[in-house]
């Protein structure tokens, strides 16, 4: 930092290096919300998939309306260009998940795909009858569902860490559950998408690792919201997925240590992910290749390159300190709305998630009454119906944060909450 | 609120019509909406080519819940030709607002569970 | 039509309807092809991937600038307007495919993961040691190593149509191929993606059926430049793949037949393809949904259906007309130069794709020096390396075609195909 | 034409130096360009820690070729930590041609098949 610099922030925010962050400004660069509406847009769904700033839609109309071409393979001009934005898109991943190398960073249509391609390649090649596999009670059906199935098929046990009543992970349960040395792998989520609760992965990591498993972390909403580094966090696998990251759907990632990747069998057969192919038989590329089959979300990995360095730029302590601090001020506001009951921890220990259930009134309805007045929240089970089985409802309602969300937008969910009890008041 | 929370609506889900179960159904069928969780079981008894007695259960939004207690209402003592044409317009009218494809589903659980259970029926995209 | 219409285009093309079609009026609906550049683009890699006209970066760009939204689960506005983008994509793609019902139409990556789909979750349900699937020497490496993984892994035994020295299928030794009752599998390409040679797939699958093998069809190429209906094509399974259909990349479909896709175990797991989870087990979601994981390409099918659309305007019939009428033109241009060795069969028999060789020049040499004329062509194995072995050549040239492609663009690879030859004269 | 097919390289190309192979060499190594079929094979006897004798053969485009006809005439004769230390740079300036990713692989492809047959070394994605 230059010495003019320091002297600027420094005068500019004495007390307060959060205010530093300036939601309002960075809201103007999300077309979406900036758009003028009948009622205002308040949008509070982010943990479903975020906004996009015009950065990352300029991005992709660039490589639509200068060098779309086929990659790899082309030699002349356009396809040397498109090329080189898709690797370089895969550098900028790299670099902001603290990657060893560019070649641990495999492209994949969202998380699911890239913990489906942990679960087929790793899990069918590493995993044994008998074997066991531990999970939490608080994943995402993506990080539940691929390990059910393989379960099934390679007659495996799935083991679950207990959770306490607040929906914190409860780790001294884990060396038990990895005593007999027939767990060989953990798989969790980082944030859940529906406590907010942060898990304490690199913890987890130390603890499996001593005992021999494989890591695997669904960073889907912490990737999206706070630093990143795959070498403290100690994991072997890390997926992600660009639609909540600010990027584009249709592409995710898996990260994976260098050794493993390269030992794994490959997922999908097809052109790019070979070396040389026979009538009968095929030899596989070299990383991250191997795991890249047919024509990859080119337009999107472009895109996702673009959101990472919108990301990079905003600061990604920033950005999760500003997360925390939406939570904190929600859960602080939600206990003014009688018959709410929040789920998951308290803020402190919690990302931009926060959802709860009102007494007497349906989350649906509750997301309706909300949407009438303009603001978007979530409600049913989220994609995790065991923990909503765990917690004895239903389903609930969520409001979820990313950088651009502001104080007013908990102002309109608050009125709105109040209004739900009106219209469906007995 | 004037437009999805018709009073009727309302009053439906506060006080459900043809709600519990019936002892020894002639028919009892399941269902539930797998992307919220709504869920609706109805126990239909039938006589002479009619729905005698019909009785709902579940739990989930307004929409769901007062669907399936108007369209019970609605087709009891009705002979099953009757029952068997009804459409998604036909929910949408009784039910008296537009929805979008999500909400749609939510209001259609009733009349899918119960073709569903009544003659093994499968709806097909039109009537979603 | 109406009269005045008929009176009119009557007046107007009076003897060659295929003039209605006008290809330089199409281009300009091509930003990328219309951008003033320093020297001219000459696009002839078509079959590698389509450029995109401006409809379909419009219809993705309105969709994030208005209503960006996770489906299926969100019941506030933007996201019931996503849904039913998302959804109606689906009954334009079924309606092109002429498929019976839109549950019929999978969206997947491309058509790589579509094969994939039907190699994993029809392949290791349906087949079992012993069994064979056939296939033909001329497959993309997409609809040959999926099976070759499937075969290793369940001892199937893969077996090939011959083709002949024109690249056509010898379709007279397919039922000795089927005899046996092993074979419960055939796939095959539509359209060869090096030949251009057009497959004669409902006669294979008229064959295939009546020894009860299943017929899974590769039209990665045909989709995208000629009416197809999978009804009258009798195939079981057919993948294509957006972005050879002036589509977006990131998405391809998988049209099945209902009662065997109902049959089918699901492929990936994860949020969405579900109905019901637990801890240790969960029941699946109806028809597409079921192939479904995860957050899927929204955007990237909101794009799709809109250039269906725009193909559906040009008319399939007037497209692969225009293919053909290029295809030929080439055949003939091409025999004037010195040393070429033309693939493929006749025009008569081929869509609009020409690969060939060029005595003493590699194809890369060639693909570069029409690079620094500005002409985009493709150089290589084309995914098809059992092919190039089976033609007894390590590579070859294509040049390729779609509907904004014009004769002029053929002029400049002609002579483009002189400069090489004379750069690398001896 | 100036750019990609200087005189020097299309002059490689035409005439290819240590080209062919070695009797009973005590390294070769082949490998490939998955994305294009390119072929080199090396053959190299060494001796007091020096390339004493190098061929290599193969098939591919000129770029392909040139790059392992320049690097063979190079390294012959040279300190094997010579060899070891040759980059990226390296190639791009013996061929002294810009290149984009995709020929970047095609320039590559000799060196690589070089360090991995003489040191089992894999390249990483800095030299590539
Ligand atoms: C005949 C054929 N099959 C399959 C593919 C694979 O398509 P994608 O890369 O979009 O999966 C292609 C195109 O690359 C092709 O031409
Ligand atoms: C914790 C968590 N895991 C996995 C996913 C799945 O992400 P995607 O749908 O992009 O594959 C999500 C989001 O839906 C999530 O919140």
């Amino acid at each position: 930092m230059r010495e003019s610099d320091r002297v600027t922030t420094a005068g500019a925010a004495p007390a307060a290096p959060a205010a530093a962050f300036d939601a309002a400004r960075v809201r103007q660069d999300f077309p979406l919300l900036m758009a003028r509406r009948e009622k205002p847009m308040v949008y509070l769904d982010s943990a479903a998939t975020s906004q996009k700033p015009q950065a990352v839609l300029d991005a992709m109309q660039r490589y639509y309306t200068t060098c779309n071409a086929n990659i790899h393979r082309g030699v002349y001009g356009i396809a040397e260009e498109a090329t080189a934005l898709y690797e370089d898109a895969r550098r900028v991943v790299a670099r902001f998940l603290h990657a060893a190398s560019p070649r641990e960073v495999v492209f994949t249509r969202n998380s699911t795909e890239a913990l489906n391609l942990v679960a087929h390649a790793w899990g069918r090649w590493a995993l044994a009858p008998g074997d066991a596999i531990v999970l939490t009670p608080m994943e995402h059906h993506s990080n539940l569902v691929p390990w059910q199935i393989l379960a099934t098929e390679r007659q495996l046990e799935l083991r679950f860490i207990p959770i306490s009543g607040e929906g914190e992970l409860q780790l001294d349960a884990l060396p038990a559950l990895l005593a007999d040395g027939r767990a060989k792998l953990v798989s969790l989520v980082h944030i859940s998408n529906v406590l907010g609760t942060v898990n304490d992965v690199a913890e987890v990591a130390r603890i499996a690792h001593a005992h021999g498993a494989t890591v695997c972390v669904d960073a889907s909403q912490s990737a999206a919201h706070m630093p990143i580094d795959v070498q403290s966090l100690g994991a072997d696998f890390v997926a992600c997925t660009s639609h909540k990251m600010l990027g584009p759907t249709g592409i995710g990632v898996l990260w994976g240590r260098r050794a493993l990747l390269e030992a794994m069998p490959p997922f999908l057969g097809g052109g790019e992910m070979i070396r040389e192919v026979k009538l009968t038989h095929s030899t596989w590329n070299e990383l991250p290749w191997k795991f890249e089959a047919g024509t990859m979300a080119i337009a999107e990995a472009v895109g996702l390159g673009a959101a990472v360095r919108y990301l990079e730029a905003l600061g990604m302590d920033a950005v999760f300190a500003h997360d925390r601090e939406l939570a904190t001020l929600t859960l602080e506001r939600l206990t003014d709305v009688p018959g709410l009951r929040l789920l998951g921890p308290p803020a402190s220990r919690r990302g931009g998630v926060v959802a709860f259930t009102l007494e007497g009134v349906h989350p649906h309805d509750i997301a309706t009454v909300l949407d009438q007045g303009g603001v978007c929240v979530r409600a049913g089970h989220h994609c995790a119906m065991p923990l909503h089985e765990h917690l004895g409802i239903p389903a609930s309602t969520r409001a979820s944060f990313h950088c651009y969300s502001c104080p007013e937008d908990i102002d309109a969910l608050v009125a709105g909450l109040h209004r739900a009890r009106a219209v469906f008041a007995h | 609120m004037d437009d999805l929370f018709r009073e009727t609506i309302l009053e439906h889900h506060r006080h459900p019509r043809c709600h519990g179960s019936l002892p020894s159904p002639d028919v009892t069928y399941e269902d539930s909406n797998p992307l919220c969780g709504d869920r609706v079981r109805i126990d239909v008894n039938l006589r002479d080519g009619r729905i005698a007695e019909v009785r709902w259960s579940g739990h989930g939004c307004s929409i769901s819940q007062a669907s399936a207690s108007m369209l019970c209402e609605r087709i009891e003592g009705q002979p099953l030709e009757d029952v068997k044409a009804l459409t998604r317009t036909d929910i949408c009218d009784m039910l008296g607002i537009e929805l979008g494809p999500v909400r749609l589903k939510c209001a259609m659980l009733a009349l899918k569970t119960l073709k569903a259970g009544v003659y093994g029926l499968r709806m097909d995209e039109e009537d979603e």
